[in-house]
């Protein structure tokens, strides 16, 4: 169990998590990388915001 | 009508109910509804110009229903009577409705502000103001524990319902104490009703991006009442059948944080059954959007920070004719009588989807 | 599995499922319906691209799921598994399925033709045959006695389904004996798949009627098949997201009467849940329409006559991502496992709707 | 008025034009054409409902045209009259109209058909058929030669005009003789007029595939005028205002290679300056499109060989207010006055374009 | 070149033009433009990914034209040099473009900006920051001044037009100083350019009310250096393809009336070609709408008092593909080459249309 | 030659006006009820918009 950078919720992950790997947070959605596994730490991802948008 | 248990569970006994002005568009919507509650029969359906037609013939959707349109002077007595008819005629029947059913929902703005002045301020007057006192605004996130038991609930306005939704966290927690508030509304053609003319002709209306109320919108009443707190309303026509989007741009007395933001909406939301929070996040949908709530009760909100301009903006997105009027409807009756909240009310909606 | 009870009620025991190809637009839909199914608990939802991450990243209606993909590669065993890939992956995989699972219900055209020699001639060739013998076509209307039991079941073309939904009463009454059939079909850009493409793009795609498949559709194998008859077919794409709709000009040979062709749809859909005949009749709603039955596994089957052409038409209308697709593959497991027909495919379309 | 030249150059002499029906959807478009017409000069544009009014205020369009609408019954005498009012207006009216011009261009079905006995058939009669058999049909492609100083031209129906000029180069070639034909149409809602109604409204017409002629259609009687076979017709309402396209499915009575079709539309439209053709290729608009034309006087045609099916299909696609009305009549008119064939008429369509 | 005569007249000598990045929307409207420009001559339409193609391949439209695209690399001398390339490739290729045209009018934003900081501030810096000083900003209601002979023009920003178009007036008026403002855009797809991706799929992005910048737009830069005040913006997809509209909601310091607004809006714009104020009035227009001005270079403007919140809303629609790009870049290479302003420029628009 | 009591602007006026038509400023749209002939007055007209909106 972690807790969300970005919303502050509680967050369960997969087992085999591996460090660079990007989940999305199950609240607010926004994309975290994993930065270390034992115990989990999670930052948020780099924004992607210009690959989105028009 | 006795319900013996509050669940809603098929042991509870069924309401009967009645549908005022079940040919237009927000009572053809609680047809259907009411057609997949579990604790709700439909007794009737009015129509003055479709009397004695199936309601199948006007809502194709609703071809399988065995149910016929009748006059609206005919009413028998039901639990509960639903009317989705024109402001005005709410007000000039409700004895007769208030006889008809132990609790009336009424869609319509004649029962949702407070007080006589206000009616002669923003509508042409009141003929019923004695109901105004005891009428219930039937927007469960601001009024759930006013419905239980309420006789006369007054449905909110949808684009009034779109805008308090996205503000309530923020004025719960203080943000809009002091603050200015512009709310830039988008919204669908069936806002307007079944009814017609020409600028909501197909050949007029797609494709639009207009400008319908630029300013002094009657919905700006019901924030005020709601929220207290005046905004600058403007509302734009746009290319969709349903839906109703409020952009609030907010400017605080005092800054906020992003996870100060994330707090208010999970305060005023987290228990809520038919509200989400999007803001942000990754993929296509990343904050409110009124096309992934088309069909459903849900409504859909969120928020940014624009740190240089001290600014907060929320995003709220709807279905007008779901939480923006029928949805809301059955909700509050839900409450009213005693069903669980969310009965009737579970679709989910599309995806992919056009434009609902 | 131990499913007790035939009704679906729910003390039918629960069938363990898997999707794969969730994070597509049939795959999203098998989400959706499976969420509601009474009888059914997800086990499993593959995605290669966005594995780990929650459904409701990819399908905004699924964002109460708590649900996160997994790979395709990591099946565990469950009761049903659907398939919805791009065609070609299910007959590589097939072995590993029907190991994982007991029913297998594939939505690609992998397993609709009942020969080899047919995917040599319309398709690419077939890598795993020996299947094919054993396949039920999965459209009820046509295959519902198979079904009961079935291990490997090919989900139909959208285009065939609304097809041969259209034709099979007149194929039934003896209408399409020696007729010449043209068979003129639009369809909504979800048919495309998820993937995209410039020319599936909002600005290219809007507002077209575009000839995508002028002749020679790979559809007009499966409606031999299972009619019985050659046809000239044609494919549109115009602006809606989803939805097929499918006029058969149909020159039979000898005459036919309106009284007959009533018999004809009335004998065959009678007792079918999810067809209904709309041919002619008032108000703005006449003929079958795709925006009517859009979020529903409804078919909406209809026709009229041109007795000066010596010509009857036919019209259909489905949703290609529901009946099309997702739908009819609930439709059929439910039939395969012994579940009430209509068990979570019980949605009402919506009134209005723009282009959904 | 005397015309000096025949190139439409800026020394040719100017016509005075009146539009009656200037508020309408076809006669606004004839006013923007004239607007920007080198040998036209508008005096009047009609309506009853907008007298006195400026046009600006129906077509946003023309806000910077100085020129209000005035009465019907008000005509001043000009060189050429424009009438795009419903039909039956202009059989009633046309001694008068041809009092006040010296050509009068109607758009409506009044004059296309050649006798009295096919209004009686296919309309409800005419009151006027001494006009009928001086009257020229206004497609160019099929009445080039006798347009040349015509005072009475009718107009061709749109959904006409598009079957027509997809299938004029097959007639030509003999392909048609003893083929049986079937035209499937898809259209705009501009088609209907500005008129309106409750099937027409934004929410109820919008994302449509609707039969709205399923047979019947009145179209079919100037088709076989005009092609000289008849053809079994019906046609869809689809989601766009502006466009009709027609698909012809043609059994012909002997096989065709794709050289004879390229051969035969050469030879029919190699000089014509509307008349694109347009049959497979690259990239994504590879056959007639309705978006492509839009705005333009341009028609699309192409086809494509189903040989399996001894079938060929045929494509067109035009802007029914452009090609297939005021287009088609500004067109007919610079021909009739000796004005260059394309004056007035040289826009370019748009890329991209959504759903004009 | 030697443009003998400033009136755009035929007897005016011709320039040459190339269009670097032809294939794209901005580009592919370019191509339109000059295709009917009395006094230019496209030399070259560069294209890397469809180099030798026609430009009919790509865009429908142009079918008519007898031009292949070339590589950018091969670029001829010309007279003038428009390039509609992404950001940053004019940056690293604008000697080699100078060297090969006179003037070059770049329609990306690399040059809009006056300094190299606000690059490093808003975009990730400027290769090329020499050049900063001598672009004059292409929106001629702004710059006419300037423009005369200039070398190098930047196209604004669509959104940034828009808005600052709407503002303009009040600007001049003095109406914004110490005034708060929000703008509140609604755009279509047509600005993402033709590259696409999943978000910009017809399925994904029909129907959409989506907030695409809900905060920190870049064009907050041009809008604040050209009208000298920092503006809280946010901007929303919606379902067209053509067009943007800003809703601007100004607090002035001091109370306006409507002859104020009116007398402001005069002023300023009385004589501009290309701009109409919309404000009010009957009818189905009444307020700016972009679908009014869909493939024109006009932009509308117009305004609304809401004296209850001391507000003025202002609205403003262009064709961002039009004023918003293209058509501005020869809008002011109009100018800069002393042509008629409006030479190649006077489309008028659609009525009725869709969704352009 | 009138004025626009909307916008100010000039207006030109058809010859035969009567009291109580409606005619509209080219420039602003707004409708204007002729209230007096001999010299032409315009006053706006009473306002449309419930029945235009939505
Ligand atoms: N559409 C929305 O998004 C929305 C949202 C929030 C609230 N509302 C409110 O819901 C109500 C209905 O809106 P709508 O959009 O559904 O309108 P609508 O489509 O025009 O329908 C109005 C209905 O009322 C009936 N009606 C009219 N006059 C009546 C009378 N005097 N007595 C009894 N019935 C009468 C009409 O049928 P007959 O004429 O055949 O009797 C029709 O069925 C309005 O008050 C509206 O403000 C609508
Ligand atoms: N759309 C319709 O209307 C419709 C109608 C009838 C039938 N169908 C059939 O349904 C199937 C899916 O169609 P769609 O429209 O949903 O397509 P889609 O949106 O493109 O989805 C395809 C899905 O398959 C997954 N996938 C691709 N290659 C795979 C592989 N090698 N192994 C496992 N998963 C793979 C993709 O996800 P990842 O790449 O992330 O794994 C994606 O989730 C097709 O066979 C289609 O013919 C579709
Ligand atoms: N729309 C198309 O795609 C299309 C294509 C081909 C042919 N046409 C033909 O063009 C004609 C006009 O079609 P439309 O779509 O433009 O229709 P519309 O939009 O309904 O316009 C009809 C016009 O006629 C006027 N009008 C009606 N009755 C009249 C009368 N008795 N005397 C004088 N004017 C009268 C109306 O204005 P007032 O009532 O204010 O006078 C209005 O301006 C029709 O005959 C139609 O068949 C249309
Ligand atoms: N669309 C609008 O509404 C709008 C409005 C205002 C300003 N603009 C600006 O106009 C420019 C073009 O926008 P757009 O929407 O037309 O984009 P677009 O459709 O994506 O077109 C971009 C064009 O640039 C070409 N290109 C890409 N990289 C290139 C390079 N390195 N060298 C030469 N050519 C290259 C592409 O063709 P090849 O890859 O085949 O060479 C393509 O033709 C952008 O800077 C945009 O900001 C656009
Ligand atoms: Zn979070
Ligand atoms: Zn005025």
């Amino acid at each position: 169990m972690s807790t969300c950078p970005e919303c502050g919720d509680d967050l369960t992950l997969h087992d085999d998590l591996e460090v660079g790997e990007i989940v999305d947070c199950g609240t607010c959605g926004t994309e975290l990388e994993v930065v270390d596994t034992a115990p989990p730490v999670l930052e948020r991802a780099p924004d992607l915001a210009e690959d989105w948008g028009e | 009508m006795a319900v013996t248990e509050a669940d809603g569970s098929a042991d509870a006994e069924t309401a009967t109910a009645s549908v005022v002005g079940a040919s237009g568009f927000a009572g053809g919507e609680l047809l259907r509804l009411l057609a997949g509650h579990p604790n709700v029969e439909v007794a009737q359906a009015t129509s003055r110009e479709y009397a004695n037609k199936t309601v199948g013939s006007v809502h194709p959707n609703l071809r399988g229903l065995d149910l016929r349109f009748s006059e609206p002077s005919d009413l028998e007595s039901v639990d509960v009577l639903f009317a989705a008819a024109p402001h005005g005629v709410a007000m000039d029947h409700i004895d007769a409705w208030q006889d008809a059913a132990d609790t009336v929902v009424d869609l319509s703005a004649d029962f949702r502000l407070d007080t006589e002045p206000q009616y002669d301020e923003w509508y042409d007057g009141h003929t019923a103001p004695e109901y105004l006192d005891d009428a219930v605004y039937a927007l469960p996130e601001i009024s759930r524990d006013d419905l239980a038991g309420a006789e006369l609930i007054a449905g909110g306005g949808c684009n009034a319902t779109a805008t308090i939704l996205g503000l309530l966290p923020l004025q719960t927690a203080g943000v809009l104490d002091g603050a200015d508030v512009v709310v830039d509304v988008k919204v669908g053609s069936s806002e307007g009703g079944a009814s017609g003319g020409k600028a909501s002709s197909h050949a007029e209306r797609s494709g639009v991006v207009r400008p319908y109320a630029p300013t002094g919108h009657r919905h700006e009443a019901e924030i005020e009442q709601e929220l207290g707190l005046s905004v600058s309303f403007t509302a734009h026509a746009v290319d969709m059948v349903r839906g109703a989007s409020a952009t609030c741009h907010v400017f605080p007395d005092s800054p906020v944080s992003k996870g100060d933001l994330w707090s208010a909406y999970r305060e005023t939301y987290g228990d809520e059954p038919f509200v989400e929070t999007v803001a942000g996040g990754s993929g296509v949908y990343r904050y409110p959007e009124p096309k992934a709530v088309a069909g459903t009760n849900n409504a859909e909100v969120g928020f940014e920070l624009d740190p240089g301009n001290e600014r907060v903006v929320t995003f709220s997105a709807i279905d007008n004719v779901m939480k923006g009027s029928a949805g809301q409807a059955v909700h509050a009756a839900n409450l009213a009588l005693g069903f669980a909240e969310t009965a009737g009310l579970q679709q989910l909606g599309m995806h992919p989807v056009g434009s609902p």
